[in-house]
């Protein structure tokens, strides 16, 4: 029984100041007669189309409307195992009020540093981060997520080894892959994906590696680093941050350049983005790395009399970049993801050295946990794969669309179905999630759900 | 607030790392108590890392402390040009943050996604409307990822018209945003650069000779850098379509023309927008973004996947377009992003999208009018969302560049504009004062911009040396480039 | 399955930076053996106590065991009829994003104003919008809540009449009179609840009177101000500020002294706090009024020389207060509702004053259309009390609690039960709430859940 | 960030009311189209209510620069003595503003409120075992209500004893702050000040002397506003009991001694906490706070109205005990801050809260020893909480005030102590770390006040200019007293 109201002699909108009266006072200043006479240049028939847009909210009406569509989505407190690149994680609390301030959320990127030190310190900060836990040289400050990321890699990989192939090792990412594709097309580089690390060849530029790979398994990366040094390519790996808590750095283990997705600890799934692609390197691909770099430095003059010069930061490095070398660049990427890869950085700085170790050995001891108790019920199995971080295969007495199906009518969301994956232990299975943030109370549901599915099978 | 103590800190020597000590936590992680899985030590990170030990009231003054260093659109005005800084509306991120929103993951069921697909197809709707082009992908991540879609989807379409062997050359305008050519190079494109007329427009006989079988596309920002509409390109989009090219619309400058004028209307076959700019989402110190491709009948078999439709149904779900050019991301792009934006699009509605365009472009031109005969300009007719000025008198009668005029902005209390863009433009100074800048502030930058090129003559020492004001000084760009450093150290090895 | 982590060598708690180590040092540059030592003063036989608190949870546990509380209230978007002194508000999404930068949020009292400009500047925003609502003179930066405000405006007048019994007129909220009473209590007063406004005598120190009133009718201040005149009592007002967009300023129809809740625009209703009381007078009583109070002043010395000294703000005639006069002082607040505020006028200000006018309009029209589609249907009556603003009486075909009960299966929450109180207005009703902020949808079950029960009745 | 112009704008000369334009507006209402309801003229406005008029962004920037004006916990240190700000956990804002508990209607059926109550049940409890005392009302809206409800219980008890006649009197040591006295008078007793001894103790002969029947109570701060711990108070209470007055502790200074002594072992009858000091909830700038009353079982049926109790039937509820003072507020205190004290009081456990007042007490010593010699020091021995120091010295020898080294201390990069207080120690600087003061946080502090005190040697005159680095200058405090503008007015009437 409301709408909104319609436009006054005053402003147009909340989000526009200028009132009719500016408005007149302005026009007059330029010496045209109305706004319409500014827009004198376009074409005159096609000006000011009909167009069909539903009609103005105001800030009640948008809540409301917006209130009810995010009730439309799955209850987030709902139980849920889904993982497949996208995982629940414990964020610090402190993450969202930091990052919420409107200095670092409404800035732009940093072209003027000597106002921009907060997005400028913290990016550095997030190199410095990235590198740690990767084990690279150098990282710049995130690209869009951990696909382009990949396939940014991989597309680096080809320049500099002038091979137009590469290769990735099964199994990895569906999106990952697809995204490479896309990316790879443009450059006319071709894409092998291997089931097996005896196929990499002389013709590839690099072997890309996921970590844990896409079924959950942690991958012993030495080997293939080895392999892929064995025909001067590069070994690529895609890594998950979090687990990289845990896990053997990938440059310890030979990697040359490491990428990775940011978007879980950072903040929120988000229906899968906005993400934040790590992407770090041995420091000999720093002039072919896309995307910005931050470098410290120093004030040119002292403000002081006989001071000494302040330490700063600047992005660094931009004859790399699209502005300046326009078609010969790395890459055309320009605004990245700066805000989620902040909020990466403070999670990462929150939990700290040891707080990262232990919540990601949380996530594994609960996930094997749950594994072993779903192991232990009649009708169900997890196919084996060595060892693994936060996520298992499970197979039912039902088939895994029913199984699903079940778990839904229980108001229990199943992992994904990978059942049509080529891999042997995949078949007619299901893959679970488990992490740190997965309440106990999900886990003993599911279980209950589980036995009460197998004892109807 | 942060007091400077009067020895001035040398706040950015101390990164995190530098800062706590040994032992201190910011949080703490429950401890597993049930039955323990051994991890084989192969597998176990094998060197410390080094990450910060703070507690936790530590870090959050850290952070806080570099968030004073810095300035956003709620500081001050922000006229960076090509960038539309608008204020950035504090009900779309609490709508975005909302548990059943943000928590939502990427692979649920889709029916039990529904708020959000229903959502993103509604925006699809009005950006269809919006830019006249009926086919649109929220795929992409920002403008250059838009950029490569759009590209993409002319090389497929020419791949399926068996016409790519021969269409390997783009024409990009001299005045495009670098991100233009380092996209049609990446598609594997060569970039012919087409120059700007006198006028400010495309050379339109330049483009006719250079329209051929080898031409893929031309590339044109509309509104351009310039600030200034592309005069004839409605006439320019037939020959290029003559010529059995495509036209591409950057339409990152949509904020001049929303509800005015429509890309497919003109003739484009395809246009990116940036919804970070127009559609005022925050842009975060550098993203996240979104950079949602728009495009014709033709080319909509080849747009990025995932594309947002309703089935028979009534449920909203993901689909691939038939010769889809293939994903941008792992899933389905900056969603949280695309929902901002959405509100953004519902709080205006096309009235107030059209005021949206109509102050953008009123502003721009009170910008241009008050700062008339202070500065050179270069291309001297009214424009649209932005004006471009020269800093070339002052460089010349004065030995102070625009680097410096854009210092000692900061000093009047304003973010600087965007310098030297357009490269065409000598010493440009590009000014984009956006609808949500109030006259009074409108003014006062004028009035800065006035001072300053007073202070230019008469002073040109303080320009150099400015910023004066700032949580720091002029900084050295070229040493860092030169000797980089570009990550924390141990302390001993951390001097620059 | 999981507990907190045990203290280790380094910090004793992510709130507490100092390690052991830290200790160690700090303890022997002091000169003691231990932090024990410390407490060497404390009498040892009852040091150190048993104490039985539960054990301390994480982050992430505190987060699963509040997040389980707070949902273990009733759902918050369950259609709820409820004021009777706290009301659902539309509040603009900009006030909890201002409110919650730390500069305002973990700041003290502004007791060094050339670091606190911020709250200070913002509390004579504060009062300046209180005064021009309620038709002021002065204001103080709020008290506790709407009642002990109130009841701070009874000591007042009593003090300055010099008389020793205040007269409520009723329908006031109880829980006013109740925190009244208390306050006259200590300070000797005596309440007079009056039923009727022929009853103030010139025995009283006010009469206190509420608009609109607790049963939701508008009250004609003018005539009740010159009762109370006529007798030498001040007219305290116990005004709604949301209502003052619309209906007539008490100061303007003579009351003395204006009190309020500015809670329900600040924000939440939070199940009753924090609130902020207002508090308003009338020049003349300003060395008497509680509570802090802002002044504009000037630097003392313009930092630039031949500069002007510019304009601040500081607590000012601080004379009044208990930690200058002690036992002498007006009141004995100290802390009071700052930060709500602070929300309070940004919220008021964010409406401006056609967005409150408008904003009250729809709250009336609104409830006005509710009340009308109720007394439309066979069986409910809303008893008539004369113009009202938010809040009606119904009286239905089943009594008051058979009413809340079966609306309560129905998943609507009823109006507040007043069958008991003694007006006959109310005899057998409930007291139904609608605001600017009731969605549609809430009042159309509501009319379908009514006709149901019209229809089994 | 907020860049200040060179001209040093006047920034507090222009409020938000001389902002903006007319017309302008920072949201839109939604307009009603259904049935309209006359409202008869005589109730409505008559004056035109002057508000600001500004759009969304401007008011969003003028808030934001005013914040970038104030000083919080998340700035810098804070060691504002007898105030105990600590670091505020943020987590306790997000779990108090969850709808389930910030959407929470007062008058909602106690069914309805389960998670609310069980929630503020608990605090009860473990307040009541910190405190020793087993009753608890959480109704206090902060400290100077929780002695108001204190001694307005005792009152009660008397009355109900017959003794109120003759029991107009309650001692309260000169140490006490404000409010002790400022309670006592408006729960309308005479106060009787009770000198402080040498060693900062009660001066117990003095107590002796006074204790006779006509004394309701004695209010005493422990540990006491000088940071000491009040010696031999357990035998006092004895006294104090024998003469049949009550004891009421003041606990503001909780923090000092949380988990290691409780008031209802040392025989106190009734005691208040300051939960927005001790237990952490943010001070807002001057509230909100939350100021609960616990007390003995004596005085137990007298508490204030409501207390929250378990049921039988497993529910928790609010209850009026049995002969109730009354309430304190409309409804049942400041729900949200208590939801944030208990989040506190579960994250800490007994063992973070032992930690809490041993590192908080080990602070104030370190702080202490490292100032010892620079300042005088009236009451020389470990210090609990805080430590006071005094600035005769300094004003003796060089005319220093503390005032002035208050104020040159924000100059340093801190905020200022407490100062002036208490009464009795002249010239008195109190400071008070707490344990979320990092040890080198401590240390550059008083490396600070050290600086200043040579400071004060060398040059008086920057003492007493300062502070030069804050937003403003030293403020006239005495002009703004005598001729107070205590409100926005039209411009033309706006001047001081
Ligand atoms: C005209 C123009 N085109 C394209 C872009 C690229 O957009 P994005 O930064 O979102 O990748 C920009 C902005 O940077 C731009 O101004
Ligand atoms: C010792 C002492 N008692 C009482 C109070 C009063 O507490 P509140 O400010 O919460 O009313 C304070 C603080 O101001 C205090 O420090």
């Amino acid at each position: 029984m409301t709408s909104s109201r319609s436009s006054s002699a005053g402003s147009p909108h909340p989000y526009i100041p200028a009132t009719a009266a500016d408005r007149a006072r302005m026009l007059e200043r330029i010496g045209v007669a109305d706004v319409d006479a500014l827009f004198a240049d376009l074409p005159a028939t096609l000006r000011d189309p009909e167009i069909d847009l539903p009609p103005a909210l105001t800030e009640p009406e948008l809540i409301a409307l917006l209130g009810a569509r995010a009730a439309a989505n799955a209850d987030p407190l709902r139980p849920s195992f889904l993982g497949a690149g996208a995982y629940r994680r414990s964020v610090p609390a402190i993450v969202s009020h930091l990052t919420s301030r409107s200095e670092f959320s409404t800035a732009y990127t940093p072209y003027q540093p000597e106002i921009s030190q907060g997005t400028l310190q913290s990016g550095f900060e997030f190199q410095s981060v990235v590198c740690e836990l990767t084990g690279m040289d150098v990282a710049n400050t995130g690209l869009y997520d951990v696909a382009s990321a990949t396939a940014e890699a991989c597309l680096l990989a080809a320049r500099v080894t002038k091979r137009q192939t590469v290769a990735l090792l099964e199994p990895i990412h569906p999106g990952t892959v697809e995204v490479v594709r896309t990316y790879a097309r443009g450059a006319g580089v071709r894409v092998d994906q291997l089931a097996s690390i005896d196929d990499v060849s002389d013709a590839h530029a690099c072997l890309v590696v996921q970590q844990p790979d896409y079924l959950g398994a942690i991958v012993d990366l030495e080997p293939l680093a080895d392999a892929a040094h064995a025909h001067d390519a590069l070994l690529v790996t895609v890594a998950d941050p979090f687990a990289l808590g845990l896990l053997r750095a990938p440059g310890d283990a030979g990697a040359d350049i490491v990428t990775g997705e940011g978007r879980d600890l950072a903040g929120a799934p988000a229906f899968g983005g906005p993400s934040v692609g790590l992407f770090a390197a041995r420091s000999r691909f720093l002039r072919q790395m896309p995307g910005r770099i931050v470098g410290r430095t120093r004030e040119l003059h002292s403000r002081e009399e006989g001071g000494q010069p302040r330490t700063g930061y600047v992005l660094t490095l931009q004859a790399r970049e699209q502005f300046i070398r326009r078609e010969r660049a790395t890459s055309n990427v320009s605004t990245a993801q700066a805000l989620i890869a902040l909020a990466f950085t403070i999670a990462m700085q929150t939990l700290g050295p040891h707080g990262l170790r232990e919540s990601a050995e949380l996530c594994y001891q609960r996930a094997h946990d749950a594994a072993r108790r779903i192991a232990r019920m009649p009708g169900f199995a997890i196919p084996e794969r060595g060892p693994w971080f936060q996520e298992f295969l499970v197979r039912g007495p039902v088939s895994p669309a029913q199984l699903t199906d079940q778990l839904a009518t229980r108001g229990i969301t199943a992992g994904l179905d990978v059942s049509a994956r080529p891999e042997p232990e995949a078949a007619n299975a299901l893959l679970f999630a488990v992490t740190e943030a997965t309440p106990d109370a999900h886990v003993d549901a599911l279980i209950e759900a589980l036995a009460e599915i197998g004892a109807e099978a | 607030m942060t007091v400077l103590r009067p020895d001035s800190e040398d706040f950015g020597a101390r990164l995190s790392f530098d800062r706590g000590e040994p032992g201190r936590r910011a949080v703490d992680v429950p401890v597993w108590r049930g039955e323990q899985t051994l991890l084989p030590d192969a597998h176990l990170r094998r060197d410390s890392l080094r990450l910060p030990e703070m507690s936790q009231g530590e870090l959050v003054r850290y952070y806080t402390a570099l968030s004073a260093r810095n300035y956003g659109i709620d500081s001050g005005t922000y006229p960076l040009g090509s960038c539309t800084m608008k204020y950035n509306p504090k009900i779309n991120d609490l709508i975005a943050s909302q548990p059943g929103f943000a928590d939502a993951h990427p692979n649920a069921p889709q029916a039990e996604a529904q708020g959000t697909l229903r959502t993103l197809l509604e925006l699809r709707h009005g950006l269809a409307e919006l830019t006249g082009l009926p086919h649109v992908s929220l795929a992409p991540a920002a403008g250059a990822q838009g950029e490569l879609a759009g590209v993409l989807m002319i090389t497929a379409a020419l791949e399926d018209r068996g016409e790519l062997a021969p269409r390997r050359r783009i024409l990009v305008p001299d005045s495009a945003h670098g991100t233009n050519p380092a996209t049609a190079a990446m598609a594997g494109f060569t970039v012919t650069q087409i120059p700007t007329a006198e006028d400010g427009s495309l050379d339109h006989a330049m483009i006719e000779r250079e329209l051929d079988e080898t031409v893929a596309a031309v590339m044109v920002t509309v509104p351009n850098t310039l600030g200034l509409w592309e005069r004839g390109i409605e006439e320019v989009a037939v020959q290029i379509h003559d010529a059995g090219a495509y036209l591409y619309a950057d339409g990152a400058n949509l904020n001049a023309i929303m509800g005015r004028v429509r890309y497919g209307d003109l003739g484009f076959d395809v246009a990116h927008l940036n919804l970070h700019k127009s559609f005022s989402t925050p842009h975060g110190g550098g993203g996240p973004g979104a950079g949602p491709v728009c495009c014709s009948d033709e080319l909509a078999p080849y747009l990025p996947t995932p594309i947002v439709v309703e089935g028979d149904d009534g449920l909203v779900r993901f689909a691939a377009p038939e010769r889809s050019i293939g994903r941008l991301q792992q899933f389905h792009g900056n969603v949280g992003v695309l929902l901002r934006a959405y509100a953004y699009l519902r709080a205006l509605g096309l009235d107030g999208l059209r005021a949206v365009s109509g102050q953008a472009v009123l502003n721009a031109n009170y910008l241009r009018v008050l700062l008339h005969g202070h500065y050179d300009l270069p291309y001297d007719r009214p424009v649209l969302h932005e004006v471009v000025f020269s800093g070339s008198r002052q460089r010349r009668e004065h030995g102070v560049r625009t680097y410096d005029i854009a210092k000692r902005l900061i000093d009047h209390g304003f973010h600087p504009p965007t310098v030297y863009f357009p490269l065409i433009v000598e010493e440009a100074l590009m000014l984009e004062p956006t609808e949500t800048e109030p006259p009074e502030a409108i003014e006062a930058l004028a009035q800065a911009l006035i001072a300053i090129a007073e202070e230019a003559e008469r002073d040109p020492d303080i320009m150099h040396g400015a910023p004066w004001s700032s949580p720091i000084g002029r900084l050295d760009e070229t040493n860092a480039a030169r000797r980089p450093v570009l990550r924390w150290q141990e302390p001993a090895s951390a001097d620059v």
